[in-house]
């Protein structure tokens, strides 16, 4: 029994939610729907821990699905880039689980309950899927299965803005994994497999077609729509913003993290390093992009009044970061981008949990609902502040970890290098501004009548919240976990390429 | 103490307390808290031995993040000195938030001083930042919330600019610790711009003038003490005799002089003075000699406390009256004997009045430019002594408490007030009686004899002369009257001239005067003025919904761009 | 109300006084140059009183500078913004 | 002129492609907005059964005497993307009628001016 399921992990990664969500739908009873999920989360977390250990001891494991092997079946395939994954999706989606159950409570009206908790963890197995596949049409089988559950989570929002934000975001969502299916498509005219392993193997033969590079180029277009890469971001802040709490605290931590790395497999596992940035100019273009990203993201999230656009502004430029290290496709700035990933997950998740906190008190979370949050609400707002912190770069948060490994990638990079730098140190100093906004109100401006009698968010709305908190801060000390799968993360990655 | 542990480093009292301080309810508890803290944490440096070291590995880096020398005892111990005062001074403050920020921030100060890595560094550099805004903060005008970001903003510049050094060095030399820094690398440049800010090196100045008077009245005593003094540290660790400092330091001090003259806001007169008295330590420092490094750690030394005392008396004039400005002030001796002779005395010790604690480190760096033939550069000092004497002594006194009375009739503070102010002066009269108890602190052997006749006499004739030219000035009532005004500093290029001359600039451009003109510079006046808030706003053309359309546009735009790209 | 107590201050003979002994004081001052020796590093110090007329020259030229200053650079009050009411904290 | 008519289907695909961008981005009606999805989805589908077709390959059903099939795979995998074009078309439409709910409209133009949103 117990081999049987050791043997059979990876499945059980994807299967559990996938499998779990219906029967959620069926109980329809609150309580036991939630509990129902919190108890497959613990298990997706357990199992994708087990994945982790086992990949961290034994190297790369190979599962086929179905007993069909690759390259004719689909496989799935665990390695040092995407166990980490898998940790930190089952992660989110515990915390996000355990922080649901008052905050859906209050957001979302009843009989739609079972519901919210179904079409989440159909978007969890999809994500969940993305990053365990090693089989290129099963990537976008597995994107749309997220994407489309994550219409739906959006559209749960009660403003109705919401439902115009959950429609573009399907619309665009659509174009991108339309655009990652044309990609697809094209590549397999050319080598006949849909194997990323054997891709890898059969593609260096035909490179030099435009019908490869139009792949690459699809791929690249449609993704950077879902990993909301500037000019294609437009999407996000609406998304995020009008989505119930707890959709955004999952949404924000992993969607966009899972697309880049669908982008970042394809360029290094699927086409290479040297295609992507050698023969095609991949890295001026993703630079600039990303630089550009950084300044309209953190200049945008200066001026909004809703805490989520904030948070999905600074989202917007932090994807920038991620970009940034990707870009430099070397093995310092993978990791540092890497990293990143993780380390925004992390931060991200605590603030928009806070937003949720905040939230749940007074049915909005505009900035003037932070007047004197410091008083009434010191918890929360001890939260926010540890993760807004870890935003702006502080040592001893996250934040400055990621900081340090990306300027460190940039400084051998000679001029370009110093311009990076400049727009990374110059976006730290526009995160000041935005964060230490939002702490100016909640600390020094007195509340008006409707938030003098705000008090503390409940117990089990702010153990998530610190525990991404406290998250915040470990990484910060202590980041040698972190650091370490990030890197060896990258050496898979680059060491992957023919 | 041969044990080190991170929990027994002098800074730890301080950040444990600011913790606690947010959940103790009963202030006098919390008062009692607070002022053992400074005590605890000058306890813990007496007893470490000099030339320790802590080290701690992180991210594959070995960090220092304690070091002992005579330099970072100094500071050390003067900034335990300092935050006892300030602490005793704002005892009476109930916002818990400013107790916790004033308390990080004195806190990191003390870390800061014994960092023995360039990371550590940063990290104290960065809480000092992140905790000091908030006594901006706390005032809770709308003014002060923006001067506290304008603030926050120039402070994380540095603060990165600092990071952006340490990591070129690391690169280049794969190494962290903070010594000798020097300008033969960029990355030099890079540090000496962020250790610059800090001490508001001119053109960098306008933070202190901008932040100090804005803060509050306890906020400011803070204040003073801790963030140039960091720098005017880390300057003299890391670029001693460095030879740009000089002329730098020069220029500091100078320029400050004719604005504290004509200022009207007397916490922004103190402002100015503590650059010009900064440019003294710049000075000293690259100077370099063995002297002039005394003269400028020892001018720190005596700063602090002489500074604090002042900025003390001002906030105590402001929390009675609840005005600042010299033209409002007046005649306040009448009620306030107590905080009147503890401002003099302090005026006389920035003043450098023999006895009292300016004069003891003054002649040193008068001295050490002397004895390096640096003509010019003594001229300099010697101008702003006579300077000092003047907008600090003087005007700050004679406004406030003589001069034309104001019919302002107003109490001495309360006691914990004036027991720092007392205490405060109390130090700058001791250290002018007894030099040698702070030559014993500084870091090399001190032959410098204070109390000789050249020295006395020298300065009670410069300053006599100057008393001499005020009071003649008074008399013929030709002296420049104090107006309320805004005077221009190098604030107005970011806050008036950038926008305002992009904006003429296409006016003068375009030859028809008509309506074209107006066109553009109605255009601009708009684009510049408001158009950040435009395009970033929650309605500006980057941060609002899209039409589907337009994004989809977007999407065939890139598409479209990539496939040309990789096609060609 | 009731009329307060003169202070020192108010009375004109007292301050005239005070300037009596400030002009004595001065005057000594100068004089002690010649009486005293006065160790000179620089050729400057070498002038007769040279920190007195030091003193008094730069207290001129600070005067005149900051005079030309303020037309320079002296605007209202409420040049950037308008000005708020400095307040008790 | 192999160009133009040996690569016809892709041309085809490929227009139908353009048609549904064009709607996606000149139409202001979310149903045509939809439709404009669907035909762009659906140029996709072309694209990929077009590209199992083999030249004089059968049906890819065993039977005597064939040698060349075309390839069933690229059919399969439409069949599923198919799939997820209709679940794609249902929730927007559903969404659509939530959206003529809230604001009484479902031109863009209109939801626009209401709250400045899509």
């Amino acid at each position: 029994m117990m081999s049987a399921i050791f043997a059979n992990l990876p499945a059980l990664q994807v299967i559990l939610p996938l499998l779990f969500a219906p029967i959620c739908f069926l109980l329809r009873k609150r309580g036991a729907a939630w509990l129902l999920a919190f108890c497959v989360s613990l298990c997706t977390f357990a199992v994708s821990i087990a994945l982790f250990m086992q990949v961290s001891a034994a190297g790369p494991l190979s599962y086929a699905m179905g007993g069909w092997d690759p390259p004719w079946g689909i496989e799935y395939r665990v390695d040092s880039f995407n166990a980490p994954f898998l940790v930190l999706l089952s992660l989110m989606f515990c915390v996000t689980l355990a922080f649901s159950y008052k905050s859906v409570e209050k957001e979302i009206v009843q009989p739609r309950h079972a519901l919210f908790y179904s079409a989440f963890m159909l978007c969890v197995a999809g994500l969940l899927g993305i990053v365990i596949t090693g089989d290129a049409f099963n990537v976008f089988v597995f994107l749309e299965i997220s994407s489309l559950s994550s219409y739906i989570l959006i559209s749960f929002g009660k403003d109705r803005r919401a439902l115009t934000a959950a429609f573009q975001y399907l619309i665009m969502g659509t174009i991108g994994a339309t655009f990652l299916l044309i990609g697809i498509g094209f590549i397999y005219m050319m080598t006949g497999t849909l194997n990323m392993a054997d891709l890898a193997v059969r593609l260096p033969s035909v490179m030099d077609t435009h019908t490869v590079r139009a792949a690459f180029a699809f791929i690249i277009v449609g993704m950077s729509i879902k990993v909301a890469l500037f000019p294609l971001h437009v999407w996000l802040p609406n998304a995020y913003g009008y989505a119930p709490s707890a959709a955004s605290v999952f949404l924000a931590a992993t969607s966009t993290k899972v697309s880049l790395y669908v982008l970042i497999r394809f360029t290094f596992t699927v086409f290479g390093a040297g295609f992507a940035f050698g023969a095609m100019p991949l890295q001026p273009i993703l630079l600039v992009l990303a630089v550009t990203a950084v300044f309209v993201g953190s200049l945008s999230a200066i001026f909004q009044t809703n805490i989520k656009h904030v948070l999905a502004y600074s989202s917007v430029a932090q994807i920038g970061y991620m970009v940034i290290g990707f870009a430099l496709a070397s093995h310092a700035g993978l990791s540092a981008g890497i990293l990143h990933m993780f380390n925004h997950a992390v931060m991200k998740g605590c603030l928009f949990l806070v937003a949720g906190c905040v939230f749940y008190r007074f049915r909005s979370a505009r900035i003037e609902d932070f007047r004197g949050l410091g008083k009434t609400m010191p918890w929360t707002m001890g939260a926010f502040v540890v993760g807004g912190l870890g935003l702006i770069g502080m040592p001893l948060t996250a934040g400055f970890v990621s900081k340090w490994y990306l300027i460190m990638a940039a400084l051998d990079h000679g001029f370009v290098g110093f311009l990076i730098i400049a727009a990374v140190l110059a976006g730290s100093l526009l995160a000041v501004a935005y964060v230490w906004r939002i702490v100016e109100v909640a600390y020094f401006q007195a509340p008006d009548e409707v938030h003098e009698n705000g008090k503390e968010a409940p117990f089990i709305l702010l153990v998530p919240a610190w525990f991404m908190a406290l998250l915040t801060l470990y990484i910060g000390i202590d980041p040698s976990l972190v650091v370490g799968a990030a890197e060896s993360a990258a050496l898979s990655l680059l060491g992957s390429t023919p | 103490m041969t044990d080190l542990s991170l929990l027994t480093l002098p800074f730890m009292p301080f950040f444990i307390a600011a913790l606690a301080v947010m959940f103790i309810a009963s202030s006098s508890v919390r008062s009692a808290l607070m002022l053992a803290v400074p005590i605890a944490s000058g306890f813990l440096l007496l007893q470490e031995q000099s030339g320790v070291a802590l080290t701690m590995p992180f991210m594959g880096y070995e960090l220092v993040p304690f070091r002992t020398d005579k330099l970072s005892f100094l500071f050390g111990y003067l900034f335990c000195i300092a935050s006892f005062i300030a602490i005793l001074f704002s005892l009476h403050v109930k916002d818990r938030v400013q107790h916790t920020a004033g308390l990080f921030y004195a806190g990191s100060a003390v870390g800061a001083v014994f960092a023995g890595d360039l990371l550590s560094l940063f990290f104290f550099w960065e809480v000092m930042t992140v905790s000091s805004v908030f006594l901006i903060w706390a005032r809770q005008t709308d003014g002060a919330f923006r001067c506290g970001m304008r603030y926050l903003i120039i402070q994380v510049a540095s603060g990165l600019l600092l990071l952006a050094g340490a990591l070129m060095i690391l690169h280049s030399t794969g190494s962290l610790a903070f010594n000798e820094i020097g300008l033969e690398s960029q990355a030099g440049y890079v540090i000496l711009l962020a250790f610059g800010i800090k001490a508001a090196f001119p053109l960098l100045h306008n933070w202190v003038i901008d932040s100090y008077p804005q803060s509050t009245v306890t906020g400011a005593v803070f204040l003073c003490c801790f963030t140039t003094k960091v720098a005017v540290y880390a300057l003299a660790r890391g670029y001693a005799g460095a030879d740009i400092l000089i002329y730098i330091g020069a220029v500091m001090v100078i320029f400050p002089i004719f604005y504290a003259v004509i200022e009207n806001d007397l916490r922004r007169v103190l402002s100015y003075s503590m650059i010009s008295k900064v440019g003294f330590m710049v000075c000293g420092i690259g100077i370099g000699t063995e002297l002039a490094i005394n003269g400028a750690v020892a001018t720190a030394f005596n700063h602090v406390i002489y500074k604090s005392l002042l900025f003390m008396s001002m906030g105590s004039v402001l929390h009675m009256t609840g005005r600042i400005r010299a033209s409002d002030l007046g005649g306040l001796y009448k009620s306030m004997p107590l905080t009147t002779i503890l401002c003099v005395i302090g005026a006389a010790s920035i003043s450098a009045v023999p006895l009292f604690g300016g004069f003891v480190s003054k002649g040193m760096i008068l001295t050490a430019a002397l004895d390096q033939k640096l003509d010019f550069v003594w001229l300099c000092l010697l101008f702003a002594s006579a300077g000092t004497f003047y907008y600090a002594g003087i005007k700050i006194c004679y406004f406030t408490f003589f001069g034309q009375d104001s019919g302002l009739r107003a109490a001495d503070p309360p006691k914990h007030m004036l027991l720092a102010m007392g205490l405060a002066a109390a130090m700058c009269v001791f250290i002018g009686l007894y030099p040698a108890l702070l030559f014993g602190l500084l870091p090399f052997e001190v032959d410098y004899i204070v109390y000789d006749t050249t020295h006395v006499l020298a300065q009670l004739q410069l300053l006599a002369f100057v008393g001499l030219g005020f009071v003649w000035l008074k008399i013929s009532k030709l002296g420049p009257p104090d107006l309320r005004s805004v005077n221009l500093d190098v604030d107005w290029i970011y806050r008036k001239f950038l926008p305002e001359s992009i904006r003429c600039a296409l006016g003068l451009l375009i030859a028809d005067y008509g309506r074209l003109k107006r066109f553009f510079c109605d255009l601009f006046h708009q684009y510049i003025m408001g158009g950040l808030i435009r395009h970033h706003g929650p309605h500006g053309i980057l941060a609002r919904a899209w039409p589907i359309g337009s994004m989809v546009l977007w999407v065939a735009v890139l598409l479209f761009f990539y496939l040309i790209f990789y096609y060609f | 109300m009731k009329p307060e107590r003169p202070y020192f201050l108010d009375n004109k003979g007292n301050v005239r006084f005070l300037i009596y002994i400030f002009h004595a004081l001065c005057f000594v001052l100068f004089a002690a140059d010649f009486v005293l020796h006065r160790h000179s590093y620089h050729p400057l110090e070498e002038i007769p009183a040279f920190y007195a007329l030091f003193g008094f020259l730069a207290f001129s030229v600070i005067i005149l500078g900051a005079a030309m200053l303020r037309k320079l650079v002296m605007r209202p009050e409420d040049y950037y913004e308008a000005p708020e009411e400095i307040s008790n904290d | 002129m192999t160009l133009v008519f040996g690569l016809f289907n892709y041309w085809v695909a490929m227009v139908l492609m353009m048609i549904g961008f064009y709607i996606l981005i000149a139409s202001g009606n979310l149903i045509k907005k939809i439709i404009g999805l669907n035909i762009f989805q659906t140029s996709v589908f072309i694209l990929y059964i077009s590209m199992g077709k083999i030249k004089g390959g059968a049906v890819p059903i065993l039977t005597e005497g064939t040698e060349i099939y075309t390839n069933p795979l690229p059919h399969v995998l439409i069949l599923t993307a198919i799939v997820v074009g209709v679940a794609t078309t249902a929730l927007a439409l559903a969404l659509v009628v939530r959206i003529k709910e809230a604001y009484g409209s479902i031109e863009e133009d209109d939801i626009h001016e209401k709250d400045g949103s899509l």
